[in-house]
């Protein structure tokens, strides 16, 4: 896996949407490629706000952003993204969602009938897969935009709570499947998550962000060798891991609550 | 001029294609150009003519100006208009002495004349040159409610007034029970036309299939109204089946009782015939209500030199053909 | 419980006519109303009777004009907002424009479309897709623009180009939107047709349509006929609006809300 | 950017407007067509200044009759949706006998429209309204019936009465729908009030409106008039047209996604 | 509180969408007054569902459902819902949509801004009340979701899965509060979680649910006294009663992966 090229630059960027308050203030961040950033913090303070500046779908007020050294709209096509909601077109079945990037590259059927099948066997989906979303069940839905974000195989992947919805057991085993995907197609990836043990398990660096505005409390290394297995969720080393960021977790909310 | 070549006229030689466009849907008021049609009168000069149904909007004018048809038939007036707008048409020939538009009232609310209209409401064309002689000649003013179509309110109201045609829908209105009478719009001071029409470039390119369709038509013309009419009838009903049988006999009544078609003998007026003064009459009484606005010479909307020979005045065709 | 349902869905419209007729007749009897302003139900259905050669031949003339124009209206409609939903730039320049179209009255333009498309079947054709277009444009554009924006940020991140964005991901959304302006268009294609014919019309090759009946019968006070063609004509609006709903169920009964509401 | 961004708005249409301009002459030099088919915009100016009284006064009159057609149709069009959204009995009982009156031809009923509503304004505004009626109904309707189903849920789940889930949840989802089928209305106001003049009218009380300029301009021949006359006629469209996008902004942008979208 | 009146009784229930395979089969619940019982199972299992068979939003197709005696339609002037999506109106403000239930029974506007800037308050969100959904976050669109089914104080409270898009600490001081609202105005809730944790510090009964089709497959007792401090979830009896639940979970679980 090489590394060290920033792919995700942020230079004291700040954001407000509209005329309203600051959202973001401040924000400095480079992300390297390889890396596995996962912002963690209150509800409201900014994470998803993040994912967009980076996917260029909303504009930066000052400071600047770049991916891959180019402005993020000129870097989506290394990008794939699973949104806060499912977000799967209503008119499609599970399948023909999960093939929509797939069609959009102009990959040929085949394959992408292939690939769609893989992924949905990967969120445990294949006996949905003619279902449309309005059949699906609210964890169902949000697996099928799992698969969807997967399928493409990208550079950079921004993950926005995607397992918030799903059971315990689901949740670790997609856990799993990310880092098996990422040992054979290594990316990047910026990923929200309200779960610590979530996040110290999967990633090599956490950023604690506190709100109003949102910015960069306090950043965690987690230094665990890759590849990563189920049973380190064991260790006491994970556990003081998860403890440190809930102790700053707790630090940064504290503030927040009046 | 220049020397028309003749044509044959009978013989082997292919039918020579002639459109004419009517201003209606077919209706006894076209009855001379069927009777022409059905008896073999435009074959007989060596023309095959397809008559095209009109129907609103007809655009008469406007077709035979751009070539959509070679001859045409409507109201003397519009021609004068057309070519003061500067559509390049001319009369060639009259289809009737008098145009057949009146004003039709029931006999429980009688007009004696035009006058009579002052202050009333009259449904009747929005822009009619008759509207307009009317006011600026009579002084007579009245409420105009558009042409829409109906005769329903006819029937509901003793003291509706409308336009129509003296030969059509005073027949429907009587049928349905209305003591329905007509007053003819034409009088002296006022007598528009009915007219057969081409266009300039047709007249210099093909003088005689005009002169030869004139012929023909008004030949039709004759044997409808004073022979048989029944083979042109024939041909109007194949086209018009929702048209009664009763109502081609009364058509045909008023025309005779208006003298519509060939006249007045009395004034010396025959079918087919258009007098130049009555032309020139007409203009500058278009010209006085204010209809053209510019002025328009009598040779630029009309051409005697189709005329046939005994539609003259007197029966004899004058020495001079400039036009 | 389906079947029931579908019992009622005639039962219902025929109840409620049955009343219309009633009232229909009551309104003859207090108004002392002459049949050749409002004829009686069983009068028109006897002129309908009486006429019906006439009705359906012109009918089947009407139908044609109606269709095609529709059939245009509906394509031209279909593209004409693809074209402005693709972009802001477009619908700037040309939106305004398909407005001075659809507000210049067909009575202004029934000269020049006698003249190009000539009279008859053109003309009428012609008439009738100026009638019907705009619903179906002004709808379409509104259901192109009205996408969820989520599903925009969607295409906008997978780099979709903007004719994917419009093809896979407005296009399908604003289907209903796109539906309610046939619906609309089907209601006006047949009137349309019929006004075509009033105004543009001739009676070449045959009876002529509806439109030339409704001239007909008009100056001949025919008033029942005139009312059984207004019926002949509201039949073939049913056919028309029959085939969109069909179409929409077709179209929308496997996604969109419209087709599953909770139970009350 | 905002403000170029307004620039462009007026600019745009503008060329476009130019090229339409260039296309119109070029149409007449290369046809060789004459003006009394298709005059020259600097023909329609002419003639438009040239008329400009008769047109101001007949424009004012069709603006009133339009004004009140307009009104009443987007009034009762959003009554009568109302009144289809809140039950199923309701519409399959009404729905059909709507259709029939939206189809059946004008021309059949205008001795019935005169007779009751008299000829003159309460006629033009009879007509306008007819024309301008459904298409606010059958986009107010279909927005109804698509309201997103787990907001319905939520309002049953709430034991909210048929009432509240129309009034709180329906009316507001269904606003874009109806504000589309405004915008088709709009449009079909002042043409729906020519036609109705030219139907009818009545010049009692002045010069009677455009719908009469146009039958007397058509009558004439004089067709730079007559086109000044459809040029009148969209410049009211437009006040129509702009007083429903206005209407549109202020209901929607605070919400909708049609005045939200995401960056490209 | 009251108690040992069964205010949700499901008999023998099953149930299928349209002619789909079975969702429902064999479900025998008898909520009693006053309980706070839990379904937890694996993503698909039924959950949903079986909260829209207690709100009368769906039709069972065999066996029997009734709440307070009555078809569940007839009882819900009792009942409040949190949905798994917001569901927010997005032409009303937060403060409006918190109102609007309030406003369906047509409670005075004095009461209602009082109550809805209490709600706000309660969930955190003061702050965010004149914003439109669409300028709401993730979790600031639940959480008034929650302070809306939270104002109207009923008898019968469904919750799915509430606090999935909620921060720990959030999600931590909601639970107390969901807690303190049902010491001062008790109601019966049916909660649906995929936090064991949060399963087993709220509720005193919990239903593990397995899928293909969804069914209860054990029923576990939580009988810690009431009120529960947050004290509790450090005490070795609450993690024994979090490890008890997950294992069941696992077992089911197990069965549902191939
Ligand atoms: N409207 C529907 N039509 C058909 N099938 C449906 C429908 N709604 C739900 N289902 C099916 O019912 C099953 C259970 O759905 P439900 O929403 O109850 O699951 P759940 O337990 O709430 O899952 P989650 O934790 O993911 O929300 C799923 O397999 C789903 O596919
Ligand atoms: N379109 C918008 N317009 C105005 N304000 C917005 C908009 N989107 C988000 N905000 C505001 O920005 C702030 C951060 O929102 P963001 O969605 O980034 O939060 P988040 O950290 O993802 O929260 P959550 O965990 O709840 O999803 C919030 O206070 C929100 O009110
Ligand atoms: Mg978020
Ligand atoms: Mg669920």
């Amino acid at each position: 896996m090489e590394a060290n090229a920033p792919i995700v630059k942020f230079h004291s960027v700040a954001k407000r949407y509209g005329d309203g308050a600051l959202v973001l203030d401040g924000i400095d961040l480079s992300v390297e490629t390889g890396d596995f950033v996962t912002l963690i913090g209150p509800s409201g303070c900014g994470k998803s706000t993040v994912l967009k500046l980076v996917s260029g779908l909303s504009p930066w007020t000052t400071g600047e952003v770049t991916v891959a050294g180019q402005a993020p709209r000129q870097a989506r096509d290394r990008q794939s993204c699973i949104f806060q909601d499912a977000t799967l077109l209503p008119w499609l079945t599970a399948q023909a969602n999960v093939e929509l990037p797939m069609r959009l590259r102009g990959e040929n059927t085949a394959v992408r009938r292939a690939r769609a099948a893989e992924m949905l066997s990967l969120v445990r989906l294949n006996d949905a897969r003619d279902f449309y979303p309005r059949q699906l069940s609210g964890g169902m839905k949000m697996r099928v935009s799992i698969a969807r974000a997967l399928s493409v195989a990208p550079e950079l992947l921004l993950l926005d709570e995607p397992f918030g919805a799903l059971d315990e057991m689901t949740r670790n085993h997609l856990n799993e499947e990310l880092l098996a995907l990422r040992a054979r197609a290594p990316f990047t990836a910026i990923f929200v998550t309200h779960s610590v043990s979530e996040a110290v398990f999967l990633s090599n660096r956490i950023f604690v962000m506190a709100a109003r505005p949102g910015r960069f409390q306090a950043e965690v290394r987690v230094e665990f060798p890759c590849p990563r297995r189920p049973e380190l969720r064991e260790q006491p080393e994970f556990q003081a891991k998860v403890n440190e960021v809930s102790r700053l977790l707790h630090q940064v909310e504290g503030v927040e609550v009046r | 001029g220049k020397k028309e070549a003749p044509s044959p006229v009978t013989g082997s030689t292919a039918l020579i294609k002639v459109r004419f466009q009517t201003d209606w849907f077919p209706e006894p008021e076209h009855g001379g150009y069927y009777q022409a049609l059905a008896k073999g009168y435009y074959a007989a000069e060596g023309l095959e003519v397809e008559i095209l149904p009109g129907g609103p909007n007809a655009q008469v004018m406007s077709k035979v100006a751009t070539g959509r048809a070679d001859l045409g038939m409507t109201n003397g007036d519009d021609v004068i208009v057309a070519v003061a707008r500067g559509l390049p048409l001319k009369m060639v020939a009259a289809e009737m002495q008098r145009d057949a538009q009146g004003i039709m009232f029931h006999g429980e609310n009688p007009l004696t004349s035009l006058r009579d209209l002052n202050g009333r409401t009259v449904m009747a064309g929005a822009g009619s040159v008759w509207i307009k002689v009317l006011e600026k000649r009579l002084g007579v003013h009245f409420n105009l409610l558009p042409l829409a179509g109906d005769l329903a309110r006819f029937m509901n109201d003793k003291h509706f007034i409308q336009q129509c045609f003296v030969t059509n829908e005073p027949y429907f209105a009587r049928q349905r029970g209305a003591d329905a009478r007509a007053l003819l719009i034409a009088s002296d001071d006022y007598a528009p036309y009915r007219v057969i029409f081409t266009g300039n470039d047709y007249i210099a390119q093909h003088p005689d299939l005009v002169r030869r369709f004139v012929r023909a038509s008004l030949k039709g013309w004759t044997d409808y109204m004073t022979g048989d009419p029944a083979p042109g009838n024939a041909l109007l009903k194949k086209l018009r089946p929702d048209l009664p049988d009763d109502f081609f006999a009364y058509s045909m009544q008023a025309m005779k009782d208006y003298r519509l078609v060939a006249g007045d003998p009395k004034r010396a007026e025959r079918i087919g015939q258009l007098s130049s003064e009555r032309i020139e009459r007409q203009i500058k009484l278009l010209q006085e209500i204010g209809v053209l606005d510019k002025p328009v010479a009598e040779k630029d909307v009309v051409t005697f030199r189709f005329l046939p020979d005994d539609s003259w005045p007197g029966g004899k065709r004058p020495p001079l053909d400039v036009y | 419980m389906k079947r029931a349902s579908a019992i009622w869905g005639w039962i219902l419209p025929v109840v409620t006519g049955a009343m219309i007729i009633a009232l229909w007749y009551g309104v003859r009897v207090v108004t002392g109303m002459q049949s050749w302003i409002l004829p009686t139900p069983l009068e028109v259905l006897q002129a309908a009777v009486h006429e019906r050669q006439l009705l359906l031949a012109a009918a089947g003339n009407t139908a044609v004009g109606a269709l095609l124009g529709f059939t245009l209206a509906g394509v031209a409609g279909w593209v004409t907002s693809i074209v402005l939903g693709s972009s802001l730039s477009l619908r700037r320049s040309l939106y305004p424009w398909l407005l001075v179209l659809q507000m210049t009255p067909v009575i202004v333009l029934t000269p020049i479309i006698v003249l190009w498309a000539g009279a008859g079947l053109p003309g009428i054709v012609t008439v009738t897709f100026l009638i019907s277009y705009f619903p179906v444009v002004a709808n379409m554009t509104q259901g192109l623009l009205s996408t969820d924006r989520n599903l925009v940020a969607l295409f906008r991140m997978s780099n979709a180009s903007r004719f994917q964005e419009l093809l896979l991901l407005r296009v399908p959304s604003a289907l209903p939107y796109f539906l309610a302006g046939l619906r609309i268009a089907a209601t006006l294609a047949p009137i349309g047709a019929i006004f075509g014919e009033y105004m543009v019309g001739s009676s070449a090759g045959g009876t002529g349509g509806l439109g030339f009946l409704v001239y007909s019968y008009n100056t001949q006070i025919k008033i029942p006929a005139l009312f059984a063609t207004a019926l002949t004509s509201c039949l073939l609006g049913f056919i028309f609006v029959a085939g969109v709903a069909l179409f929409n169920w077709a179209v929308l009964h496997k996604w969109h809300d419209s087709y599953e509401q909770p139970d009350r």
